[in-house]
């Protein structure tokens, strides 16, 4: 019984898949957030496990440019979250809520 | 020479834009002045014009686009030949006479003058080009000011019509487009004298359909059915001087493009579907009279009889033969020509009446003889009498078809029947019968323009009536070269 | 003969002179400030007219000179299109020189006669420019050396008559008359044009009327082309020449002014349609047996038809309308049946004597401002001079001997006699009709009590008690009874051979000769007319209404005039043509065909507001179809690379 | 190479990046809301402008920072487009911040977006590409969501989580194309591309896919259009102006480079895959947006839908990539940056009207070229050449990028050309509509204005640029040429 | 990788990420589904260090399941009187059904695909013994730029959140509908 590439990628797709599924069908704005960072999370771990298992690696080329993407992806992430929450913070001002199927002023 | 019969229109129509507001309707001069020169300027192309000699005269040409390493190198290419020097001197005289019939025009002068000229450069452009880029610029140029036109000064559905002309004509022209290109990519070439010489054997797309793109934006613009529905809505709601331009040259933008770039480019294809053409000739001939005499507003009528006439250009198109090709140049111009004085005439009675229904005028022979009887001369026209121009046009595309296509040729001359029975038929409804007391007041015709206007046509209509060799030298060294392809190879 | 030779230039000018007339009035008019007055214009046009006629008898004596062969001019150029070449030229030959005479002579008279009846019309001068285009067509026609210079003036003597009936344009009648004319012989002008788009292309390109005559005669065209042309040509003389079915709009076009008639519909234009015929003879000749057959049949139907309409009508233009279609029937019996020369030949007196009737009826006219007989009556004291000419037309349009018609009608019963004695029947029972009709309107016209005639007509001046018309108009009238007695006489000198030198050797066979039966049959018709109709409406044994009775559907049919307006106009044009055929296709033109286009942009508008509400402002919706978007094309192109699936 | 030879490849973006901290230092030194902002901007886009001239000049080219960045034509034509997008935006905008409480942010974040889209341009390496990537977006959220009123919020936290979704998938596909190909490095990947391991297809696909979703959404592409009309509608219209252009812009740069270097370009085994893709993206978009913009009656959403349906036609350029011939990717370049023109001008002028009649209704434009002449002009201008009607930058743009689809020589390509020929005549309604409204219909208002200093340079800079290209395309067309020649692997 | 270990830890760790985060869609309560998130992060991490990347796996604890899951805590805080519960949208259907597909596509292609993968001795061999110092070195190398474009990145973050979370000067007494109309002309006649 080994564990290998198939099967890391396989755990981020489901948790990608997971992800979407969150960040499509939640309706309160920071849920919606946390589907997205899932999906930023999965994406890690295919990087990872990629700079683990991959063969494809060239002469010169550092298997470790994958964790290299990774804290990229981090601190994007991050940022990202940051700015996303502030604008839910700013609609929630302004509309008394951070339900995203009420938030449909603009339409059609 | 050429390209200063392109530049004079815009010109004045860019001289016309920028009058003060004070003086807006010193723009009605302005579009005299350039019209005029322009059509002096074309009177100069086609009385210096040599017929006996071979290709295009009066060339301008250097390269517009070309850059490093792609295919998509594209001239400004102008010229005249045999073909299109009729063409430009009949944009010269109609643009004049429709630039006269609009001097009475009392709102947003400048604005009208200036899209009326802008449509005389599109309209030559077309005529002149010799790159199928560049003609696809000019076919495409004339959409703006025609659907100004008809936008601000039309009358009842006018922008329903409008929209609908814009429309349909893009539509065509989008598969011209393609065809241009896939033509002009397989050759490596835009410049039609070179396509004609060596006509594509292969494309990406069957050629065929390349055939059937580019001809389907000129039987739109001809128009033949079934797509000629725009026509009689654009007409009706356009204004006079619109409908006169509209009739006498830009339709004549589709023929000339079957001529000038459909058949001798694609000439195999077109031999192939000549049966195709002719049947849909024939039955636009049939099809526009029989609906033409249902009419009864006096600019529809006019409007569906071109749908009916325009198909004979087409029948003598499909006859693919040296008469046949000939009649159908003769007819577009002499059709321009006719319908234009048509136009003028139901302009002149519509600024009198303010009504186009037919049945509610009676008896305006009284009031306005003059415009009656030129009104009649140009109905005469119409239904092909001889001794006036539509004649000799029509006869020569029957003579030239009816080898070809006996049976599209007879429903052609059935066409005429038809054609003498709404003519009459509108004359017998507006101009005779008894003076109604509600016309007491009208006028004849009283102005130097109007006078000027329906005169240069019924002289034109006349001469070429009784003296056909006025133009049918030229066309005739214009057609030689396409009938020719078709001679030599089919 | 007695004259040099015309030159070709001269020919021209019996052409041109007419022509300049019409020029100078029509600017005249156009033009207001030329000082032109309505009297210029007929002065004008009797001079052209008169110049016409002088170089006409020239013509006409230089062709006797040549035995009536053609002088041969050299045609000129007018169009050369590729193949497509047109040469006019002047045809001097016993043809076109005779015709030329006739129109030129019955056109200078009538325009005298025009000074007095048109006195005083609003449209003197128009109605005077019209006159000398119409006479310039009529020339042009008969001298026409081409086909095509033929039909172009063949369709311009259309457009004259057209606007000459509709002179009155303020009267609906006329108006709805002239389009009818015009629309009727236009169609027949349909088969014409036909034929003569057949003839050019079958023949590589030729129009010249001789060549296509030798080339039928030599059997070089194959008999569908030449049933095709001679059938075509022949739709186009019925329809000009109104033979059945096509012989309808010339009794409605006797709305326009009687010299008109008696110029256009009855002497010239009408007779048109047999000058064709004789023209195309030796192709005719050369056509297979049926289609002449079929002429003649057309022909002799046509005759007695309108003989019959003629007995019930009351309008006496219109009873001279119907003998005039009846006269021309004959004419194209004969030419059905080979006879040339009598077809030519009853043209010729008929051009005479029917025009002098038709001035006779416009000076009854003057006198009572009607045309309506039973408003008549009695006349033949107030109008002698009138009376006089009309009785001499009557007799010789009735064949009396030895009146001009009597010599025509009796060559014209003798060839049917010769081919076909079923015709023969037919034409001596018209000859019979005939004198009944005729004497009909002489007797109601001029004997018994004057019936009132009718107030003043539009256009006329002239009211009271009946009066003798101007010298103006009765000069003409007498000059031309002239012609109605003598001409006849030509049969006996010649006239065939002449006429005949038009004609290739091959198929000349005329023979002066006369047969005792046709001879008594005529005259006896003609007598048994007469006497017929002076028992009925003279002695009034038995009376006319007691006749209509005992006829019963016969006389409602003829008085109906078989209906053939109602079948053409209401029936083929207003049914079919207008509410079957035109209104439903322009209501498919209208539903269907720009249904198509509105729909279209009524249904890009109705998807464009389904996918507008795609955006529901919702995101994610938006979100979700990114997501589609990505799953959707990554399974397609897993599917279409096959790497999936394939495993 | 030295580390400041490195930082002179990447000039431009550094004077940009700099130059929004200097604006922001300035906010803080200087006294509030006196700041000469937009001169400082204005001289920092001057600055960036001279060094990506003195670039080209010196024909600076090649990689640095170990090839995660180039200097090349491709990147130094985009650089351009950057930079005059944002002078024109910052000139455009200086009314409308004046009322804004932020404007040395606003004017930082507009650096920085452009500042961070020049080394996008010039990314070389997916690691850059997601950094620079994510820097754009970030800062547009922002942007988007800078009044901070309701519609803007509302605009801005839709795109903002639009955006994530599509970052998100977007690096998942890095991370594919990472594992796949075992590079970061374009070149890496497109070595191992064209080394042809048809095994790898599947990952390979996965990966592109989820990329070009990620670049859809910059694109605007359907179905990755979701957010366009809403933002167009609710954000700041400036700020959608330069979002319009500019993002758009960076969106096709950087897919050119990625598919068409990183994927190895044409005549690999997946470049038919993805050229397909984007085709059928194309058509949806085209089909999509034209159609639905039909219906609409808020200018800005109007503009939105107009968006999605250009990215469609721009796209065809995309899928042309394929052909290895550099037709397509200088289509793509043309096009955009007559684009960037046509609705930069577009924009403002909209704005200029809006902040005058308050009120993006079309209905509300009725007759205003009795108000404002020019702008109304210039508006129509813009109209015509985003319908591609001549004698437009539009029309020529269009034209050349069909013509480089057919010069691919795909049968499939012909066909989406022929979907995007007719698409031009739906648009033709809704453009010329709108066109036809302010120039026919009678004004509810007939008080004149006229546009602010400032703006009337930028409109006018706009129509004549949009003229000059329209008259004079060739310089243009020759520099995108030579801007894509680059783009081809070495 | 065979080590026994290892693949126990993986599966365990899969099954409690896998589970956690299914358990974020399914629970009802946003807070509690703040916490089932940093199970997932934390879950990560672990998986993350069977790879051999103990950084990142560092990385993860502190600025995931630290940070961001703070983040969205406060997030949460600052909404008050919005709804706490963790209800599915209009479109959780599709969102479903999409996420299946997605998930259900990767797992397919991850099991399809034949990797060029190491195994064995290869795989041993990989040493990832350092990864902080050659994380470091690529940094400050090769993506030295992107590192510098993040800090922008970053700064500008910053800026955006205080800017967007910073009320303008007109205190807020407005309505939704007055915005609105405001709004439609930005910049305009105020």
């Amino acid at each position: 019984m080994t564990v290998d590439l198939a099967h890391y990628l396989a755990v981020s797709g489901i948790i990608f898949g997971i992800g979407v599924a969150i960040a499509l069908s939640k309706r309160n704005v920071v849920a919606v957030l946390m589907g997205i960072e899932l999906m930023l999370n999965a994406s890690n771990l295919a990087f990872l496990a990629f700079s683990r298992f991959s063969g494809a690696f060239q002469d010169g080329t550092e298997p470790l440019a994958g964790h290299t993407f990774v804290v990229f992806v981090l601190t994007v992430a991050a940022a990202e979250a940051a700015v996303a929450l502030a604008m839910a913070v700013l609609i929630y001002r302004r509309r008394e809520t951070v339900d995203l199927d009420r938030i449909s002023v603009l339409r059609w | 020479m050429v390209t200063l019969f392109l530049l004079l229109p815009l010109a004045g129509a860019l001289l016309a834009l920028f009058l003060p507001r004070e003086r807006e309707l010193d723009a009605r001069w302005i579009a005299l002045l350039f019209s005029g020169l322009a059509f002096a300027v074309s009177i100069v192309i086609f009385v210096t014009f040599d017929p006996d000699q071979n290709g295009y005269q009066f060339v301008d040409q250097f390269t517009w686009i070309n850059p490093s390493g792609a295919g998509f190198e594209v001239q400004y290419f102008v010229g005249v030949d045999g073909l299109s020097a009729p063409m430009v001197l009949l944009l010269g005289l109609l643009s004049v006479v429709a630039v006269l019939v609009s001097f009475n025009i009392d709102e947003r002068v400048k604005e009208y003058f200036a899209y009326l000229l802008l449509l005389e450069t599109a309209v030559a452009g077309v005529f002149l080009s010799l790159d199928l880029i560049q003609f696809f610029l000019f076919w495409e140029l004339e959409l703006l000011p025609m659907y100004m036109l008809i936008s601000i000064w039309g009358s009842g559905r006018n922008r329903y019509s409008a929209m609908k002309f814009l429309i349909y004509t893009l539509a065509g022209s989008a598969f011209m487009l393609v065809g241009f290109l896939v033509i002009g990519v397989d050759a490596g070439t835009f410049e039609i004298s070179a396509l004609t010489e060596m006509p594509p054997q292969d494309a990406l797309i069957p050629l065929s359909l390349v055939f059937w793109a580019i001809m389907i934006a000129f039987l739109v613009k001809l128009p033949v059915f079934p797509v000629h529905t725009w026509l009689p809505d654009a007409h009706t709601d356009a204004p006079t001087a619109v409908s006169v331009m509209l009739a006498g040259v830009l339709l004549k933008m589709g023929g000339y493009g079957i001529l000038r770039i459909a058949l001798p480019i694609l000439p195999e294809q077109a031999h192939d579907f000549r049966f195709v053409l002719a049947a849909i000739a024939g039955f636009s001939v049939l099809y526009g009279a029989v609906i033409t005499l249902q009419q009864r507003d006096l600019k529809r009528l006019i409007a569906y009889s071109s749908v009916s006439h325009m198909g004979y250009v087409l029948l003598g198109i499909a006859a693919l033969g040296a008469v046949g090709l000939s009649g159908a140049a003769l007819q577009m111009f002499t059709h321009g020509t006719i319908t234009g004085l048509l136009f003028v005439m139901v302009g002149l009675i519509y600024e009198r009446t303010h009504t186009r229904d037919i049945t509610s005028m009676s008896g305006l022979m009284h009031r306005m003889p003059l415009i009656g009887t030129v009104m009649l001369i140009a109905g005469l026209a119409s239904l092909g009498l001889p001794g006036l121009s539509g004649f000799v046009a029509e006869l020569t595309i029957f003579l030239g078809a009816f080898d070809a296509h006996p049976a599209a040729t007879i429903a052609g001359i059935f066409g005429v029947v038809l054609a003498a029975g709404y003519i009459l038929w509108m004359v017998q409804r507006i101009f005779h019968g008894p003076a109604d007391e509600k016309w007491a007041d009208l006028k004849d015709a009283n102005c130097w323009w109007e006078h000027v206007a329906m005169g240069s046509l019924v002289v034109v209509i006349v001469a070429i009536g009784i003296f056909p060799g006025i133009i049918t030298d030229s066309i005739e060294s214009g057609i030689a070269p396409i009938a020719q392809i078709f001679e030599a190879n089919l | 003969m007695f004259l040099p030779d015309i030159p070709e230039l001269m020919i021209w000018a019996i052409y041109f002179a007419p022509m300049v007339s019409f020029a100078v009035i029509a600017c005249g008019i156009t033009i207001p400030r030329m000082g032109f007055q309505a009297r210029h214009a007929s002065r004008l046009t009797i001079t052209a007219i008169g110049l016409s006629w002088i170089l006409a008898l020239w013509a006409l004596d230089t062709s006797i000179g040549l035995d009536g062969e053609s002088a041969g001019f050299a045609p000129h150029e007018w169009l050369r299109l590729f193949d497509f070449e047109v040469d006019f030229g002047v045809q001097l030959d016993s043809l076109s020189a005779l015709m030329m005479f006739v129109v030129t002579s019955v056109s200078l008279l009538v325009q005298v006669y025009s000074t007095g009846y048109m006195h005083g019309d609003g449209g003197y001068a128009r109605y005077f420019m019209l006159m000398s285009l119409f006479t310039m067509s009529m020339l042009g026609l008969v001298m026409a050396s081409s086909l095509l210079q033929l039909f172009i003036h063949w369709e311009l003597v259309g457009l004259t008559s057209y606007l000459l009936v509709g002179f009155w344009f303020h009267r609906p009648a006329a108006a709805a008359a002239a389009k009818k004319a015009f629309i009727v012989t236009r169609f027949g002008d349909f088969f014409f044009m036909i034929a003569l788009v057949l003839i050019w292309t079958k023949t590589g390109g030729i129009f010249d009327i001789t060549e296509i005559n030798a080339l039928a005669a030599q059997h070089q065209l194959s008999d569908a082309v030449l049933v095709g042309f001679v059938l075509g040509v022949f739709a186009g003389a019925a329809g000009k020449s109104a033979q059945f079915p096509l012989h309808f709009w010339l009794p409605d076009a006797m709305e326009g002014p009687t010299p008109v008639s008696s110029l256009i519909h009855s002497a010239t234009m009408v007779a048109a349609g047999v000058y064709l015929l004789a023209r195309f003879f030796p192709t005719v000749e050369a056509a297979p047996g049926e289609v002449t057959t079929t002429i003649a049949y057309i022909g002799a139907f046509t005759a007695i038809l309108a003989a019959s309409m003629g007995i019930v009508a009351n309008d006496i233009k219109r009873v001279l309308a119907y003998s005039t279609i009846s006269q021309l029937g004959y004419m194209v019996m004969a030419i059905g049946l080979g006879g040339f020369v009598a077809a030519i030949f009853h043209l010729f007196t008929h051009a005479f004597f029917k025009s002098l009737l038709f001035q006779g009826s416009g000076s009854v006219n003057h006198a009572t401002n009607t045309f309506d007989m039973r408003r008549m009556g009695g006349l033949r004291t107030a109008m002698p001079l009138t009376f006089a000419t009309f009785i001499i037309g009557s007799l010789s349009l009735s064949g009396v001997f030895p009146l001009a018609g009597f010599w025509s009608k009796d060559e014209l019963l003798l060839d049917a006699w010769h081919h076909d004695k079923f015709l023969w029947m037919v034409g001596t029972i018209v000859a019979f009709m005939t004198a009944f009709y005729m004497f009909r309107v002489i007797f109601l016209t001029f004997f018994g009590e004057y019936r009132g005639g009718e107030e003043v007509d539009v256009g006329h001046d002239v009211a009271g008690p009946p009066h003798e018309s101007p010298r103006s108009m009765t000069v003409p009238m007498i000059i031309l009874t002239v012609p109605s007695v003598l001409f006849g006489l030509f049969a006996l000198n010649g006239f065939g051979g002449f006429i005949e030198g038009t004609l290739p050797e091959e198929i000349r066979h005329f023979k002066f000769h006369m047969d005792s039966v046709v001879l008594a049959s005529s005259t006896l018709a003609a007598f048994g007319g007469i006497g017929a109709a002076a028992a009925v409406y003279l002695a009034r044994t038995p009376k006319p209404e007691q006749l209509g009775r005992a006829a019963g559907p016969f006389y409602t049919f003829a008085a109906g005039k078989y209906y053939v307006d109602e079948i053409a106009e209401g029936g083929i044009v207003r049914v079919v043509l207008h509410r079957f055929l035109g209104r439903w296709i322009a209501a498919f033109d209208r539903v269907v065909v720009d249904g198509i286009v509105n729909g279209t942009a009524v249904g890009a508008r109705r998807i464009g507001d389904i996918a507008r509400r795609l955006e529901t402002g919702h995101l994610q919706a938006y979100t979700s179809m990114s997501m589609l978007g990505v799953v959707v094309v990554i399974i397609v192109i897993f599917v279409l690379s096959g790497n999936v699936l394939e495993r | 190479m030295t580390g400041w030879e490195q930082v002179y490849h990447i000039g431009p973006a550094v004077t940009l990046l700099g130059g929004a901290g200097v604006v922001l230092l300035a906010d803080m030194i200087l006294p509030r809301g006196r700041a000469p902002f937009a001169l400082l901007t204005l001289l920092v886009l001057a600055l960036a402008a001279g060094w990506a001239i003195w670039h080209a000049n010196t024909g600076t080219t090649g990689p640095s920072f170990d090839g995660a960045v180039v200097t090349d034509r491709f990147a130094l034509f985009f650089i351009f487009l950057f930079i005059a997008a944002t002078a024109a935006v910052t000139i455009a905008s200086t009314d409308w911040v004046k009322k804004l409480d932020l404007s040395a942010e606003y004017y930082a974040l507009l650096l920085v977006a452009a500042g961070s889209m020049s080394l996008l341009v010039q990314g070389n390496d997916l690691i850059l590409i997601f950094v620079a990537l994510e820097t754009t977006a970030l800062v547009q959220y922002v942007l988007v969501g800078l009044t901070r009123r309701d519609r803007s919020a509302e605009a801005g936290i839709k795109y903002l989580i639009s955006g994530a979704v599509a970052a998100g998938l977007m690096i998942y596909g890095f991370a594919f194309l990472f594992g796949t190909t075992g590079a970061t490095s374009l070149d890496g990947i497109a070595s191992f591309v064209q080394a042809g391991h048809e095994e790898a297809r599947l990952p390979l696909t996965l990966g592109f896919v989820l990329v070009a979703a990620g670049f859809g959404f910059k694109m605007a592409l359907v179905p990755f259009h979701g957010w366009a009309p809403d933002v167009y509608q609710g954000g700041p219209t400036p700020i959608i102006s330069f979002l319009s252009v500019a993002s758009k812009a960076g969106g096709f740069a950087i897919a050119l480079r990625l598919f068409y270097t990183g994927l190895g370009g044409s005549e690999t085994f997946i470049s038919e895959d993805w050229a397909m893709m984007f085709g059928v993206l194309a058509v949806a978009s085209m089909l999509f947006g034209n159609i639905a913009a039909l219906v609409q009656t808020d200018l800005r959403r109007l503009l939105g839908y107009s968006s999605i349906a250009q990215a469609g036609n721009i796209a065809i350029g995309l899928a042309a990539v394929s052909t290895g011939s550099t037709l397509g990717p200088s289509g793509v370049m043309f096009f955009l940056a007559t684009y960037v023109a046509t609705n930069l001008g577009a924009f403002f002028a909209v704005i200029a009207i809006s902040q005058r009649i308050g009120s993006y209704e079309i209905g509300d434009y009725a007759g205003l070229i009795r108000r404002s002449p020019m702008l109304a002009a210039i508006l129509m201008l813009c109209l015509l050449s985003l319908t591609g009607i001549p004698p437009t930058a539009g029309f020529i743009a269009k034209i050349y990028i069909f013509n480089s689809a057919v010069q691919a020589g795909e049968q499939w390509l012909i066909v989406l050309v022929a979907v995007a020929v007719v698409n031009t005549a739906v648009s033709a309604y809704y453009y010329l509509r709108l066109a036809r409204t302010m120039i026919v219909d009678d004004a509810k208002d007939e008080m004149t204005f006229r546009p602010t200093l400032s703006m009337q340079v930028v409109l006018v800079f706009a129509a004549v640029t949009v003229i000059f290209v329209g008259l004079v395309p060739a310089p243009l067309i020759s520099a995108a040429q030579r801007a894509a020649e680059t783009l081809q692997i070495q | 990788m065979d080590s026994v270990g290892v693949v126990i830890a993986f599966y365990v760790l899969s099954a409690i990420t896998i589970v956690s985060a299914a358990s974020i869609f399914l629970l009802r309560n946003l807070v509690h589904a703040i916490v089932l998130l940093v199970v997932v992060f934390l879950g990560m991490a672990g998986l993350f260090l069977t790879l051999s990347a103990d950084f990142i796996a560092v990385a993860q604890i502190l600025i995931y399941a630290g940070a961001i899951s703070v983040l969205f805590v406060f997030a949460v805080m600052l909404t008050p009187l919005a709804s706490r519960d963790n209800g599915n949208s209009l479109y959780a259907g599709p969102g479903l059904l999409l996420g299946g597909a997605i998930a259900a596509i990767v797992v397919v292609t991850a099991f399809d695909v034949e990797w060029n993968q190491l195994t064995g001795v290869a795989l041993e061999q990989r040493s990832f013994t350092d990864t902080i110092e050659v994380i470091g070195n690529q940094l400050l190398g090769p993506h030295v730029l992107a590192f510098e474009v993040a800090s922008v990145l970053l700064l500008f973050a910053l800026l955006g959140a205080i800017v967007l979370v910073t009320d303008p000067n007109n205190e807020d007494g407005t309505t939704a509908e007055e915005e609105a109309g405001k709004d439609t002309a930005v910049g305009g006649s105020e």
